[in-house]
């Protein structure tokens, strides 16, 4: 147990990608068998996963120091341009990993219906696996880009391949956005790479906790207006994995096209890594410059928030309002880390973690009606309320998880965003504000539309959800109940890290 | 005769041999061209050699420049024959199969 | 027992996990588990309202605290249960009607397919109802209220198949939403500037002036919007008549006795935090609402819709009662009012479902056939219309009297509207509720179909009426509720607000003399209460300032509530005479009154005009839509609703569009720029030789120029 | 100082097997009486093997400049003789597979290559401007003749044509700047120029001389605007030629390039090698602005293609134009970032032109559709190219993304971010053509879904050619080492 | 050195360029080759004028000898004898003569302006010196232009070779195409 505590986290990186090394072995027609490698391979990170909670120490905080950071392991990798594979847990990224771990188990189970090229199906998606959870883990500047980038590949050919009618256009629209952005990022990770020095060594650096340290930096990256443009880079890159208004086009495309359990990902998982990425680099290392932005930054939350719920409202396709739910579920997020309070930071990391469950349970929902109906059209159904009770219940749940009723986790996260924000920028949080009306509305709405009214008759015959995805659906369910009533072990988890990250930020001011 | 006025030379000689050319339609004709630029060249070494206190290795790049344009000459015009027996012709302009 | 309070709203949530669960598999569909653990709950609250009776001290007070989220080091948000005599009352209001609704609901509901569910949703709503009593922060009822909102909706909706219900369902659900988000900003407001939410530590930041002034007006009235929503006032009362789609007991649980009123008990709850000026606001609302709807209640021939417009107008008494001061006369008539309504409801219920229609106009007669039903009915019409005796005199007298008193000591004659408007209307309601009684119960039948089909309801369903017909006399509320539920001190910094000095005044008269401090100790578990201390701190103040005035104001008051007491009295009787006198008697036949008088409103304000037209419009249900306070209402206010729903349907609309063209356009634009731009280099490459050799002369040459000059 | 020819014969041993290669050849072809057999191609093989063991072995030490200063034996010319001879490697099985040339008299095709592949270990190598000439020289003829090689076709003959007078002009253009090199300083020693250069004040003959140097190495490494006999040449050529011109001439080309401009224009001395010559003219700005219109020129204008072949052609214009980013500051850090990418280049180009080439074996033609399905097809070949590609764009975790970090890594180094950034917006770009393919590959159903058989030898290679593509993706410590030594010996 | 070496020399440089530009414009593609007979001997006479015996000998061989005969090879065996007129078309005039004129405007601006370190010229044999540095310092220059005419020999050769098969092949790929 020892020798797993102390590399736990390379394990739950490096097992999905071995499991997708035998699979890649495994002889031919044995779809059965790659199935359930694919899903031991991402079950063992699961249990990873619950080891990490019982093991991680609440109190030390990380983030700007190495010594508070947990499970760290730190080799050197190319020496001659100093790369390091170091890697750690703290408080940013622990409710992170035990998403990722969940939601990426949950998918494997919720592709159990692909049968198309499987092999490579499930191959791919252990390597996303792998990415994401590499990118969580990362506290080399130079390893979180390859883990980043290396999300991209799989992600292209799983909604290419797998994808919908328009998959092709989707696949190379989102790849194209974020290799733009990544781009960005990568021209501030050589920036930055040449201006700062690690103080034992007098080299350059790719360590992101040196890149923290003031007295790291040297030469111009002291002027602000420098610091501003990479600033202002490296947020470009994050906004479009977020994605913000107005680089958020690619999202609706992508999570339409995408298979379920990919959009399950994508919008659970990557969009995470938007937000992940600014509290993780943007926020420590350009605290000045943060505090500087933080008013654009919560106006483009707000924008997002409204913005999204209204274009969730105008949608015809259930896939689409869900997805543009998440752009404005999304803006809570940032509307939170822009106060730069602790209570709004925690809520925003607290809504990073709940709306990844509750955006993953309605795509698998819409998923469940699509494999059924195979369209998605909210006005091509009604009344399926009578045919498929238990589905509508699962439903029901989501969509008012969704719109953030109180005892689920959405609500407690967006009071905290507001609740925290509000102090700070006044007008704006109520403008925000104004998004739970339109988001109730198009919530309701759809819900109506779909399932209450007279039964379309062409659903009569309508398939009850089965057990293989309730088995998707239930671990989601009791986790929002849970986090919606007694928050604190989450909570708990963020706290010491969030509040250090506050303070790291205010400092400056 | 001195270096600056066999310099002129030269560059009047690369000038025809370039506007050959670029303005030849006749494959053979731009060879023609090719040529006079080497010689234009090689002018320029002898007169070097000569005026620089007599160092041989310009003469020795003429040398070679005379070779290998010798070489140059028998492939070039071997491809023109080729290109004649498919196409027909020699008239570069009608050698746009590849663009774009 | 009271230790032991927290546990009441957990009782009806287990049941409700579990019917939602196994409830089909289990034996008659665990109505029993729903109705026993609403039961246990019951009791309870009699124990609890028992001690609290007991202790008879209008300070009471009962704190459990226990930090929710922390952050960093220190607890940002805290829960727990807070019981003072109001909430007593209202466990004991909301325990007795839920569990008399159940009970209602066996006979009601039977065979119905989705039985078990129903039962199941009843339990989720008596869970947050009593949650949203027993709530101790503002957070906290802010989170039960939607929790109610949800069980309304699912209620409403819960014969989702028919499309008016989801309708409603929806329509409640999204119009409380707008109401939320004022209470939302109200909370916002009171967390960034006190940083607190638990009641009392509000109260007490607000007394140190953390929020006053306006701010704090801004606050009380985000507050009150709440309550605006959830109470059905104007401009939001719209919900409430659609929300008849739902099952009758529901009506009469919830939209009736207890979520409804749960607005009511906001406003009561953070009674201290409002200034004068959100006073007023709250009271003009009220006024408005309780006549509007009084006056559409008039006309209406489906049995529920007048009850609910006549809850509506209820409502609006409570709260232009706690508006122009009276605490406990307003919170009074909510207690009344969730007996003899719940009554009302459930007796309609009876009658819908022995006739099966809901057209009061082709019942009539009735009273043969379901005598019970009848009985209890009619005690709960006298009730509601304010006859001495019955409940609804006690408090509807006091709320009177506290609006006359209210007129009296305004600087400004304009406020005494408010003792005229509620008088006036205390006449419609009795007039508009006779009617019903009449046309239903007496005269000769008119549907003799229906009719003769007609039976009395089972055992349970007239239980509860007769229970809540009891519940429907005065001497049950009389004495201790006026004791107990006393007005608490306002905490407002008043400095700041150019309110009447009258209005100020008259609420310090109001404070009583604060109980001797070893009551306080005696009673259990009892927090001093931060209100309590200011009352200390102030009282003796106020008293030496203003004794005089004081005695002065208690002589108004005295005499306000003599004049109120008769005039009310006298209204009352009047309509109830007209009632029979136009649909009983018959002397004046409704028609021919309506051809005579229409000339006669040509030259009468556009009210009355409207009035009449609205009664023809209801009368051939067609051609209201157009015309009156009902085009008024139908129109103006829904309208707006789906008017900004509309809105928000198009914005979004154009939005998406935006979305799809210029955003998104603009990503497709860079690239078939890119690819055009590809495509003309593309043509340089012409496959002429010469060219080639051209641009690289060329090239070289302007390399060279450039770099050289 | 320099050695003797004698002397010199024992650290020439590379040359030596080519050239004994290029005579067996000429005997065996006299010889046999079938010209279209593959022992030419085989025996080529074995010389070109022997030729890569042989610069290995030999010990560049500490660099020495050997046949009275003709040519330089040092780390950097044994970097780039082994880098050239590697791509002639890949090359000579990629024809032995190609069915272009099978069925035509194989041996004059290696002959020419050969030749061409000894030019190229003297261009790397040469110190003495009339070496340079002949290896440039040496490496063009046979090119041309490489390039017209499918007699029978339009096509072949007119890429013929075009590159023999392009080159021939390019080369005459260049040898004009040399005399008037050889004019200022009296040698034809570059490092003997360098030095009075170094003296001498005359800028304007100067600048012109180094421009008309540049065209001649910019054919040779086809950047913008010397670029445009390259496409119709690669697209003209037959396929296994085309691979071979993308990568050996251009590597070549910048081994000269950054050899001659090293040692002739800049500050002498290890590390510090930047410009000197920047009193009158701006070096850096001169060639950053080459290295920007020559990736964004070769991007933009690739997207167009449907030939995945003359798509690929622009593609590798477009990649000079990244690693001219290396060169833009002359630093030896740049000059690193260019041999490093050069090793990643080598792999990933020609995998995708090999297989290019089993495709168009298969289906007769090299348009994109012509890709239409083959991950179902071909799934392992398919998996390759995409590899490949993906390596091509720049994507982690393959090595052409480490390559591209030491580029930019060096230009933002320098505070060239502009460059930085037409790189990157370049590199988007590129993405989107390469996914055309990929796309063509996987997404879209192909209209005959029968396999296409992929021999064992030609999957063998493509691992072999995707196993580097990858790994250096992860750890390329090594070859960052020795491209970093190789630098270091650059300066003798 | 006065008169008739001037004389002689600029007769050679009239007579080199006077021909260059003639080859450059004359229609006739003939006319063009004689032309560049001329430019060559004059050119050949420049190098006698320098001193560089050998290679003006060279010049004559190689150029006049082979390269210009070469030449009219290629003229009449790509066009088709029969038809009489051998014509020589041009194009593309303008924009190559303007960048030819400034072209020619910098190369001889740069020769006259700069300070070239000359010295006076000597007249003494070359061609033993060039015998010896061949042999010596430019051997290996030496051999491995052999290696190339003998790459450029058995490519010639190779082109010329009819190839039967091949060109049926690629004429079935073009009708493929």
């Amino acid at each position: 147990m020892g020798f797993i505590d102390s590399h736990i986290l390379s394990f739950m990186t490096f097992l999905p990608l071995l499991g997708a090394a035998v699979i890649l072995c495994a002889p031919k027609g044995k779809d059965e068998t790659i199935k359930w490698i694919a899903a031991a391979a991402s079950f063992l990170p699961v249990l990873l996963a619950v080891r990490l909670w019982f093991i991680y120490d609440r109190t030390l905080a990380g983030v700007n120091v190495a010594s508070q950071f947990q499970f760290v392991e730190q080799y050197s990798w190319i020496p001659s341009i100093n790369v390091e594979y170091f890697v750690g847990a703290d408080g940013i990224s622990m409710p992170m990993l035990l998403l990722t771990a969940l939601l990426s188990f949950l998918a494997v189970i919720g592709s159990w219906g692909i049968d198309k090229k499987i092999r490579g199906y499930m191959a791919l998606f252990l390597l996303l696996e792998t990415g994401m959870m590499g990118t969580f883990i990362s506290l080399d500047f130079f390893l979180f880009y390859v883990f980043w980038e290396v999300m991209l590949l799989p992600m292209y050919f799983l909604i290419g391949v797998w994808g919908g009618p328009r998959k092709e256009y989707a696949a190379i629209k989102f790849f194209l956005y974020t290799l733009a952005g990544s781009i960005l990022m990568l021209i501030v990770l050589l920036a930055l790479y040449f201006n700062t020095t690690n103080p034992e060594t007098g080299a350059h650096t790719f360590n992101l906790l040196h890149y923290m340290s003031q007295s790291t930096h040297n030469g111009w990256l002291k002027g602000f207006d420098v610091r501003v443009l990479l600033f202002l880079g490296l947020f470009i890159g994050f906004a479009i994995k977020v994605p913000l208004f107005p680089f958020h086009t690619w999202l609706p495309d992508a999570h339409v096209e995408a298979p379920t359990a990919i959009s399950v990902i994508l919008a659970g998982v990557l969009l995470k890594m938007g937000t992940y990425g600014l509290m993780r680099i943007s926020f420590p290392v350009f605290p000045d410059v943060t505090v500087y932005f933080a008013l654009p930054m919560a106006i483009l939350g707000v924008i997002n928030i409204i913005y999204g719920a209204l274009c969730a409202m105008a949608q015809s396709d259930l896939k689409k309002l869900v997805a543009y739910s998440s752009v404005s579920h999304m803006g809570f997020v940032l509307l939170g880390m822009a106060a730069l309070t602790p209570l709004g930071m925690v809520g925003a990391s607290l809504q990073m973690f709940s709306h990844g469950m509750i955006t993953a349970m309605l795509f698998f929902l819409v998923g469940v009606v699509y494999d059924r109906a195979h369209h998605r059209q909210i006005d091509g159904f009604g009344g399926l309320g009578v045919v498929v009770p238990v589905y509508t219940a699962f439903v029901g749940f989501a969509f008012f998880a969704s719109l953030g009723l109180p005892g689920m986790s959405g609500f407690i996260a967006e009071q905290m965003v507001f609740l925290g924000s509000f102090p700070v920028f006044r007008t704006l949080v109520i403008i925000g504000a104004v998004g739970i009306i339109f988001v109730a509305a198009f919530h309701l709405w759809a819900l109506q539309r779909v399932f209450l009214g007279p039964l379309n008759p062409k659903y009569a015959t309508l398939e009850e959800i089965n057990a293989r995805e309730i088995f998707c659906l239930a671990p989601l369910v009791v986790l929002i109940l849970i986090v919606g009533v007694w928050p604190m072990p989450v909570l708990n988890l963020m706290n010491a890290s969030l509040v250090r990250l506050v303070d790291l930020v205010k400092v400056v001011i | 005769m001195t270096l600056d006025k066999l310099l002129v030379i030269a560059a009047a000689l690369f000038c025809c041999g370039l506007y050959t050319v670029m303005t030849r339609r006749n494959a053979v004709a731009v060879l023609m061209g090719v040529e006079l630029i080497l010689n234009a060249t090689s002018i320029n070494f002898v007169a070097f050699s000569f005026f620089l206190n007599r160092v041989m290795g310009g003469q020795i790049f003429a040398v070679f420049i005379i070779v290998l344009a010798a070489a140059e000459a028998a492939v070039a015009l071997a491809i023109f024959l080729r290109m004649f027996s498919t196409t027909g012709t020699v008239e570069v302009d009608s050698a746009d199969l590849l663009k774009g | 027992m009271i230790r032991y309070a927290y546990i009441i709203p957990f009782l009806p949530l287990l049941s409700f996990f579990i019917n939602i669960a196994v409830g089909k598999r289990l034996p008659r569909k665990g109505d029993w588990l729903c109705l026993g653990t609403i039961a246990v709950a019951l009791a309870m609250s009699i124990g609890i309202f028992y001690e609290v009776f007991r202790a008879y001290d209008p300070n009471f007070r009962y704190h459990l605290v226990f930090p929710w989220i922390t952050v960093g080091d220190r607890a940002l948000l805290n829960t727990g249960i807070l019981i003072d005599n109001l909430t007593a009352v209202m466990l004991l209001v909301v325990t007795i009607v839920s569990t008399l609704v159940h009970l209602f609901s066996i006979g009601y509901m039977h065979g119905d397919p989705r039985y078990s569910r129903y039962f199941a949703y009843l339990s989720i709503f008596s869970f947050s109802m009593l949650g949203l009593v027993l709530a101790e922060s503002f957070l906290f009822i802010y989170i039960f209220w939607e929790l109610v909102g949800l069980s309304s909706y699912l209620l409403i909706g819960f014969w989702f198949e028919k499309k008016s219900a989801s309708d409603a369902g929806k329509k409640a659900f999204i119009v409380n939403r707008v109401g939320d988000f004022g209470f939302l900003i109200g909370i916002l407001i009171i967390y960034a500037t006190c940083g607190v939410l638990g009641y009392d530590q509000v109260f007490l930041a607000i007394g140190e002036g953390k929020l006053s002034g306006t701010l704090l007006t801004l606050a009380g009235i985000g507050v009150f919007c709440g309550a605006i929503g959830k109470s059905a006032q104007f401009p939001l009362h719209v919900w409430l008549p659609d929300a008849m789609e739902g099952p009758t007991p529901v009506s009469a649980l919830i939209h009736a006795a207890t979520m409804v009123a749960a607005g009511v008990y906001l406003v009561g709850r953070v009674y201290p935090m409002f200034t004068p000026d959100a006073f007023l606001f709250i009271a003009y609302f009220g006024l408005i609402t309780l006549f509007l709807t009084a006056t559409i209640a008039l006309a209406q021939n489906d049995i529920k819709k007048v009850l609910a417009y006549s809850t509506c107008s209820q409502l609006g008494y409570m709260v232009m009662g706690l508006g122009v001061g009276g605490y406990t006369a307003g919170l009074a008539h909510l207690t009344t009012h969730a007996a003899f309504k719940a009554c009302l409801f459930l007796g309609s219920g009876s009658v819908i479902h022995a006739v099966h229609s809901q057209d009061i106009q082709e019942m009539g007669g009735l009273r043969k056939k379901m005598p019970i039903t009848f009985v209890t009915f009619l005690i709960a019409t006298l009730a509601i219309s304010g006859v001495p005796g019955f409940s609804g005199f006690y408090s509807k007298d006091m709320i009177l009297g506290a609006a006359l008193e209210f007129g009296m000591k305004s600087a400004s004659p304009l406020h005494m509207i408010f003792f005229i408007g509620a008088l006036f209307t205390a006449g419609l309601t009795a007039f508009y509720m006779f009617r019903l009684v009449i046309l239903t119960f007496f005269g000769a039948p008119k549907d003799h179909h229906k009719f003769d089909h007609a039976h009395e309801s089972p055992p349970s369903m007239w239980v509860p009426l007769v229970i809540l017909a009891g519940l429907s006399f005065s001497f049950w509320y009389s004495g201790w509720f006026g004791t107990l539920v006393q007005k608490p001190k306002s905490v407002a910094n008043l400095a700041a607000i150019s309110a009447p000095a009258k209005v100020a005044t008259m609420e310090h008269a109001a404070v009583v003399a604060p109980a001797p401090h070893a009551e306080v100790e005696k009673t259990p578990h009892a927090a001093a209460p931060p209100v309590h201390g200011e009352g200390h701190g102030a009282a003796p103040a106020a008293h030496g300032g203003a004794r005089d005035e004081a005695s002065h104001d208690a002589h108004i008051a005295h005499k306000a509530h003599s004049i109120a007491m008769y005039s009310s009295v006298a209204v009352g009787s009047l309509g109830i005479f007209l009632a029979f006198v136009v649909y009983s008697f018959g002397w004046i036949n409704p028609d021919r009154v309506m051809k005579a008088v229409k000339p006669l409103h040509n030259f009468l304000q556009n009210k009355w005009y409207f009035d009449e037209l609205y009664e023809a419009t209801v009368i051939n249900g067609s051609k209201a839509l157009s015309r009156g306070l009902y085009w008024f209402d139908l129109h103006v206010v829904d309208g707006l609703v789906n008017l900004t729903a509309q809105l928000g349907v198009f914005v979004s609309f154009l939005v998406g569009k935006f979305d799809d063209y210029v955003v998104d356009g603009a990503v497709n634009g860079l690239a078939s720029a890119t690819t055009g731009s590809g495509s003309v280099l593309r043509r340089l490459q012409t496959g002429k030789l010469y060219h080639y050799v051209f641009v690289l002369a060329g090239g070289a040459l302007i390399i060279f120029l450039i770099k050289a000059f | 100082m320099f050695l003797g020819n004698l002397a010199s014969l024992g650290y020439f041993l590379p040359e030596f097997a080519v050239t004994a290669t290029i005579l067996l050849l000429v005997v065996v072809h006299v010889v046999t009486k079938s010209p279209k057999s593959t022992t030419s191609g085989f025996l080529s093989l074995l010389g070109v093997g022997a030729a890569i063991l042989l610069a290995g072995v030999a010990p560049a030490g500490a660099g020495r400049s050997i046949f009275e200063g003709m040519v330089a034996h040092d780390g950097f010319a044994v970097f780039f003789k082994v880098l050239t001879a590697l791509a002639t490697l890949v090359v000579i099985f990629m024809s032995m597979d190609s069915r272009d040339l099978a069925g035509r008299s194989q041996a004059e095709y290696y002959i020419f290559l050969l030749s061409t592949l000894l030019g190229m270990f003297l261009l790397s190598s040469a110190t003495d401007i009339v070496m340079l000439y002949l290896a440039l020289e040496l490496v063009s003829i046979p090119s041309y003749l490489l390039a017209g090689y499918l007699k029978g076709q339009e096509k072949s003959t007119e890429a013929a044509m075009k590159y023999v007078v392009y080159g021939a002009t390019a080369s005459g253009v260049m040898i004009y700047g040399f005399s008037i090199l050889f004019g200022l300083t009296g040698s034809t020693q570059i490092a003997e120029i360098g030095r009075s250069l170094a003296a001498g004040k005359a800028t304007l003959p100067m600048l012109l001389a180094a421009v008309m140097v540049a065209v001649g190495f910019g054919y040779k490494i086809a950047a913008v605007p010397f670029h445009m006999w390259s496409p119709d040449v690669y697209e003209g050529a037959p396929t296994p030629a085309t691979a071979f011109f993308s990568v050996g001439p251009k590597a070549a080309g910048f081994a000269v390039l950054v050899r001659f401009y090293y040692t002739v224009f800049a500050a002498a001395g290890p590390g510090t090698g930047l410009w000197s010559l920047t009193s009158a003219v701006d070096w850096p700005f001169l060639f950053a602005a080459l290295s920007a219109l020559t990736m964004t020129v070769g991007n933009l204008v690739a997207v167009k293609q449907n030939n995945v072949k003359r798509l690929l052609a622009y593609s590798s214009i477009a990649h000079a134009g990244y690693m001219l980013m290396g060169f833009v500051l002359l630093s030896s850090a740049g000059i690193k970032a260019i041999l490093f990418y050069l090793v990643v280049y080598l792999f990933m180009n020609l995998g995708a032109f090999y297989v290019v080439v089993l495709v168009s074996n298969a289906t007769l033609g090299e348009e994109i559709s012509d890709f239409t399905g083959l991950g179902s097809r071909a799934p392992f070949a398919a998996v390759a190219l995409a590899i490949f590609l993906f390596a091509l764009t720049g994507i982690p975790p393959f090595s052409g993304f480490i390559g591209k970090v030491y580029l930019f890594a060096e230009v933002i180094h320098r505070g060239v971010y502009w460059l930085a950034v037409v790189a990157g917006l370049n590199s988007v770009v590129s993405l989107y053509y390469y996914a055309r393919i990929v796309r063509a590959m996987f997404f879209e159903e192909p209209k005959d879904a029968s396999a296409i058989p992929v021999p064992a030898v030609s999957a063998a290679m493509l691992v072999l050619l995707a196993a580097p593509t990858m790994i250096l993706g992860v750890y390329w410590e090594p070859v960052a080492r020795i491209a970093a030594d190789s630098v270091r010996m650059l300066a003798f | 050195m006065s008169g008739p070496a001037d004389f002689i020399f600029y007769a050679a440089a009239a007579v080199t360029v006077g021909a260059a530009i003639l080859v450059a414009i004359l229609p006739n593609i003939l006319y063009a080759a004689v032309a560049l007979l001329f430019s060559f001997a004059g050119v050949a006479g420049l190098y006698v004028l320098l001193s560089a015996d050998f290679l003006a000998a060279t010049q004559i061989l190689v150029y006049v000898g082979g390269i210009i005969v070469l030449l009219l090879f290629a003229v009449f065996l790509s066009n088709r004898i029969s038809e009489a007129k051998i014509t020589n078309p041009t194009h593309f005039r303008l924009p190559a003569a303007a960048i030819c004129l400034v072209l020619f405007g910098v190369l001889s601006y740069a020769a006259v302006s700069t300070p070239y370190a000359v010295k006076k010229g000597v007249y003494l044999p070359t061609t033993a010196d060039i015998g010896e540095l061949l042999m010596t310092r430019y051997l290996l220059p030496f051999e491995v232009a052999s290696v190339l005419l003998l790459a450029a020999l058995i490519g010639a050769a190779f082109l010329s070779r009819p190839d039967r098969a091949a060109s049926v092949k690629g004429e079935m790929e073009e009708g493929k195409r």
